[in-house]
């Protein structure tokens, strides 16, 4: 029994033992040579992580769309279809690069890269495992909100920058949902945020070892599943791309690669904030000890994701007044009496306990 | 003729394959053009319920991966010309074609995109798509049943993967 | 039955007040009249105390080589009375006046029959071509109208601004 | 310009758009999101076909009917045969009369099906689409079966109908009749039922009674403006009158009834089918025309009540074996007209729900 346990701890701590080995070949395992060394490979594990997440995702997510749609999704290429995404992303990549006249060429071209980045940054915070957080924030999930957000700008830039009126009117349609949609998501996040006194996403995970906190704050988390969809633009919330009016919304104009950058984007912000979701609510790498901290929180990460894209491909699309209405006279009302529920809860329990 | 003509085709066939980093790039990059065909929405007439047939559960084109129907002609490599083509249309439809980046193909649906079908002799029509555009593979039917549209792309990708064979053919009888 | 007669004295009391001639074909009535009569027939067609035709079911324009005929079909939504009007259009100078006025739904129908046979309504709020583009000459449907050859077809139209 | 003046967004939508439902363009002139304007363009998909019809005989434009309104193509032969046996005089046999119900009904079907399937997709819903989708299949499957064609079937003929359905054909309709209730149940569900489909469609697009009867539309957009008109009670033709149904209304002029109507219209078709299976005689399918169809002189107009509104044929014959004039009358054509009256001061979203809900096929919009 014992050594079963302790293979088990092996395997939950291989990436920490991993980083620890490549920190004490350095002379000082704290100099700032490790811990440049160490950035630089955390850095090329997130970039993996979202390049991978994409790929895996994309295929997914068509795999999903036939199996709501009771058909059979790619299946030709390679086992299962599994070289699906694979020669999509080649293919994108062979394109020609049209920059359409007109257009103001520096946004238009920095754009998607900005919707690359920030998915990159945000997973940076997220706590894979137990100590495996690439960047151990004390205010991670005020970062990783902040960091979100900038994505409504890449949205204008790209929608702006394209003179096309279609991408006008999404990008428009973008800001109004996604700043809308910021409110109730960071306010569905502070109930747990009171819970625990504290931003760190790692501190959060440590007080979830009994309890997740999906058992504490349901409301919140509904919230925060409901937001989060709207903040990535996705179905029901997808107005921003919505094929049957917009177009392609602000990516109309972008063509092979560029417009992968924006795909590649999409499905990292995915990742991302079902990352965050899992860490906050279902208890991170929190689970019983016999699957690693890691597989458990890309397990639930998982869930969220498949969750995401069932949705998708079944909800018909929300119109833009009603989106409002559900921000500012549902969502935001709802996350207000969570948090006023939340002190409440901790009052009392503060009363009865004696804190 | 035809033979010294072949001749030259092998000379440079050979010689290509000589530069093997870059024919190797290319043929992986035309696999996987051949595989990844992301066809712009452009219902034309009847053909299109069939082509959205072909995209339903019987027929199901997502197998071959060619289900992404772009709405963008930016993001799409196919055109799939599913119906009639008319005069009023045609010049509407060149500029979705231009709009398409390269590298891009066409397919003639039905015979109306072919040769103007049974309306060829009616004052709005023209005799086909490909007095507008350059097509790659027509498509018989009237309107084609599913199966001939997915084996008229499976033969766009005979076509685009193996470039070389393809020309071969088509000179060296 | 009764109620046939009925209409029918109605018809052809109106084609004598509007100088027109009542014919029967297939158990349809119609009524023919000259072009200018064409407000004032069917307006009271809209408004026959028995069976009033008060629904535009059609309206097409027919090339009869000597003239040309503007053909509305009436019929109601309350019972089974249709009538046929007739409206006879000089070839050389061929105008009529719009129905709009009376039916909100002859819109696109006259702009139809103005684009394929040359038509014109007076009083149309916006007579333009429908189908064709807008420098397309001639008006097909015309029987004098020579289709182009095909090779002449087979050129690609320029694209007018704004398409 | 100065800053602080505003201009109105004017979009151009179409040809080529994905909730055009093939070639037809709006020039839609928005504030905000607000539509102000809506100027319609269409005849990106007009072949001439009336042209076309003094050129061929009688006979050879049935297929032409077919490439009409391409959802229900056996209607629009329907139609047409019948504007020719009227004119004619032909007395069409027992069993195909039948047979062209069947048919007709069946087309029905499939083209509310689609109806069904393309509002869906116009409001993103993807699995309702692609359901609709897989049982429009069955039917395409016993056209076929018969005709030998999916989509264009082109199985009427002056006098009767061009071919026996083969035994393989009565039990796939029998039980795709009897998996129509679950069929429906399943669009109620996955679409209908959707509280954002119909906080989408609800109270959105009012089309009053009034106004719809001035602009002299049919069908069923009609019937969901509380207006009990079919002309399959009203003036039945064929056999319609031996057949006991109801002509669903509804009253609440919006979108929605104009695409839940679709349904109940679905319930009434599986009624008459299921009728016209119980009373089908035996006999011969084909009346006895000339070899060369050569009308007499004279002119016939006749409507039937197609899926998407009523199709009229106007013919003039002069005697010869062509036509002088055919002239057809395309129901959503004439639907389309209220597109821009209705849609003013919605978002461009509900602009093409609207649209969608018209079911408007550009081939029979076009000719």
């Amino acid at each position: 029994m014992d050594a079963l346990y302790n293979l088990f701890n092996v395997l939950n701590n291989v990436f920490v033992n991993i980083a620890i080995a490549i920190r004490s070949l350095f002379a000082d395992p704290h100099s700032v040579w490790a811990n440049l060394t160490m950035d630089v490979i955390n850095f090329i594990i997130v970039v993996i992580i979202v390049v991978l997440a994409a790929l895996i995702l994309i295929l997914l997510e068509r795999k999903i769309a036939g199996w709501t749609s009771q058909r059979t999704g790619p299946n030709r290429l390679g086992p299962r279809g599994w070289f699906q995404t694979i020669a999509d992303a080649l293919k994108l990549m062979g394109k020609e690069d049209i920059t359409p006249a007109g257009a103001d060429k520096f946004i238009f071209k920095i754009a998607p890269m900005i919707i690359f980045s920030l998915p990159m940054m945000t997973l940076a915070v997220i706590p894979y495992g137990k100590g495996m957080a690439p960047l151990d924030l004390d205010l991670g999930i005020f970062y990783f909100v902040a960091i979100s957000s900038i994505s409504t700008l890449a949205f204008i830039m790209a929608g702006w920058g394209s003179n096309n009126k279609y991408s006008l009117l999404g990008a428009m349609r973008a800001v109004a949902q996604m700043v809308s949609y910021e409110i109730p998501l960071l306010f569905s996040l502070l109930g747990v945020v009171m819970i625990t006194q504290s931003f760190n996403l790692g501190v959060i995970v440590e007080a979830q070892a009994g309890l997740p906190f999906i058992v504490l704050q349901p409301l919140a988390f509904g919230i925060f599943l409901i937001a989060g969809l709207a903040e990535l633009n996705r179905a029901p919330f997808d107005l921003v791309e919505a094929d049957q009016e917009v177009v392609a919304g602000p990516f109309t104009e972008y063509t092979g690669l560029r417009w992968g950058l924006f795909f590649l984007g999409e499905y990292g912000n995915m990742t991302a904030l079902a990352a965050l979701g899992a860490t906050v609510f279902l208890g991170g790498w929190q689970g019983p000890i016999f699957l690693p901290g890691f597989v458990w929180f890309f397990m639930k990460t998982g869930v969220i994701i498949f969750f995401m894209m069932w949705v998708r491909w079944t909800f018909p699309r929300i119109r833009i007044d009603h989106l409002m209405h559900l921000a500012w006279k549902v969502l935001l009302p709802l996350s207000i009496l969570n948090i006023l529920l939340t002190g409440l809860g901790i009052y009392i329990y503060r009363l009865v306990m004696g804190g | 003729m035809d033979v010294t003509l072949e001749k030259r085709l092998r000379d440079d066939e050979a010689l290509m394959d000589k530069n093997f980093v870059v024919t190797n790039l290319d043929s992986l990059l035309n696999w996987a053009r051949g595989h990844s065909f992301w066809p712009v929405t452009l219902g034309l007439a009847c053909c299109a319920i069939e082509m959205m047939a072909t995209g339903g559960p019987r027929y199901d084109i997502s197998r071959f991966g060619w289900e992404v129907f772009r709405a963008s002609p930016r993001q799409a490599d196919v055109m799939i010309v599913a119906g009639t083509c008319t005069r009023k249309m045609a010049p509407l439809l060149r500029r979705i074609y231009d709009q398409m980046p390269e590298p891009k193909w066409v397919i003639a649906m039905g015979s109306c995109a072919n040769a103007g079908g049974p309306f060829v002799d009616s004052y709005s029509m023209m005799a086909g798509v490909d007095k507008v555009v350059p097509v790659d593979v027509y498509i018989p039917g009237c309107p084609p049943r599913p199966e001939s549209l997915l084996y008229g792309l499976l033969q766009l990708q005979y076509k685009v993967s193996n470039p070389a064979k393809v020309r071969l053919m088509k000179h060296g009888k | 039955m009764e109620n046939n007669e009925k209409f029918k004295l109605q018809v052809t009391e109106l084609a004598t007040r509007v100088n027109g001639e009542v014919e029967e074909s297939f158990g349809v009535l119609v009524l023919k009249v000259n072009a200018p009569y064409i407000i004032e027939t069917l307006t009271a067609a809209k408004q026959f105390a028995d069976g009033p035709c008060d629904f535009l079911h059609d309206l097409c324009g027919m090339d009869l080589v000597d003239h040309f005929e503007v053909v509305y079909q009436l019929t109601s939504l309350r019972g089974s009375q249709s009538l046929r009007v007739k409206a006879i259009v000089n070839r050389e100078n061929p105008v009529v006046d719009s129905v709009t006025r009376i039916w909100q739904g002859a819109n696109y129908l006259e702009r139809e029959a103005f684009d394929m046979f040359g038509i014109i309504f007076k009083g149309h709020p916006n007579l333009k071509r429908i189908y064709m583009w807008d420098d397309f000459e001639g008006y097909p449907l015309r029987k004098d109208y020579v289709t182009e050859p095909i090779e002449l077809r087979n050129i690609t139209r320029t694209r007018i601004e704004g398409e | 310009m100065s800053i602080n003046e505003t201009e109105e967004l004017i979009l151009n939508m179409g040809p080529q758009h994905p909730s055009m439902h093939g070639l037809f363009r709006m020039v839609i002139h928005l504030e905000g999101e607000t539509v102000t304007k809506i100027v319609p363009k269409i005849g990106y998909l007009h072949r001439g076909m009336e042209k076309l019809a003094e050129s061929r005989t009688y006979a050879q434009f049935i297929p032409y009917t077919d490439r009409l309104d391409y959802l229900a193509s056996p209607h629009n032969n329907w139609a047409y045969v019948q504007t020719v046996e009227k004119l004619m005089g032909v007395v069409v046999p027992e069993r195909a009369e039948y047979l062209r119900v069947i048919f007709g009904e069946l087309a029905r079907i499939a083209s509310h099906q689609v109806c069904i399937a393309s509002t869906a997709l116009d409001m993103a819903g993807w699995s309702a689409w692609s359901y609709a989708f897989r049982d429009r299949e069955r039917i395409c499957d016993m056209y076929e079966m018969t005709a030998g064609s999916r989509l264009t079937v082109n199985i009427m003929r002056i006098g009767g109908i061009s071919a026996e359905p083969p035994a393989e054909f009565w039990p796939a309709l029998q039980s795709f009749l009897d998996d129509t209730p679950e069929m429906l149940e399943e669009y109620y569900g996955i679409f209908f039922g959707n509280e954002i489909a119909q906080g989408r469609l609800k109270n959105v697009g009012i089309l009053s009674k009034e106004l719809a009867e001035n602009l002299s539309i049919t069908g069923p957009v009609l019937r969901a403006s509380g207006v009990n008109y079919d002309v399959r009670k009203a003036e039945p033709y064929s056999i319609y009158d031996r057949f006991d149904f109801n002509v669903p209304v509804r009253n609440g002029c919006d979108s929605y009834d104009r695409t839940i109507i679709r349904m109940d219209e679905i319930v009434e078709s599986i009624k008459i089918i299921k009728q016209a299976l119980r009373d089908i005689p035996e006999g011969p399918i084909m009346a006895k025309v000339p070899k060369v169809i050569k009308p007499p002189v004279g002119e016939v107009y006749h409507r039937v009540e197609n899926p998407k509104g009523e199709l009229g044929f106007y013919i003039v014959s002069d005697g010869t074996t062509k036509p002088a004039r055919v002239r057809i009358r395309p129901a959503t054509f004439i639907n389309l007209q209220m597109l821009p009256i209705v849609a003013l001061g919605w978002k461009i979203q509900d602009v093409v729900a609207i649209f969608a809900t018209l079911d408007a096929v550009l081939g029979e919009v076009d000719k």
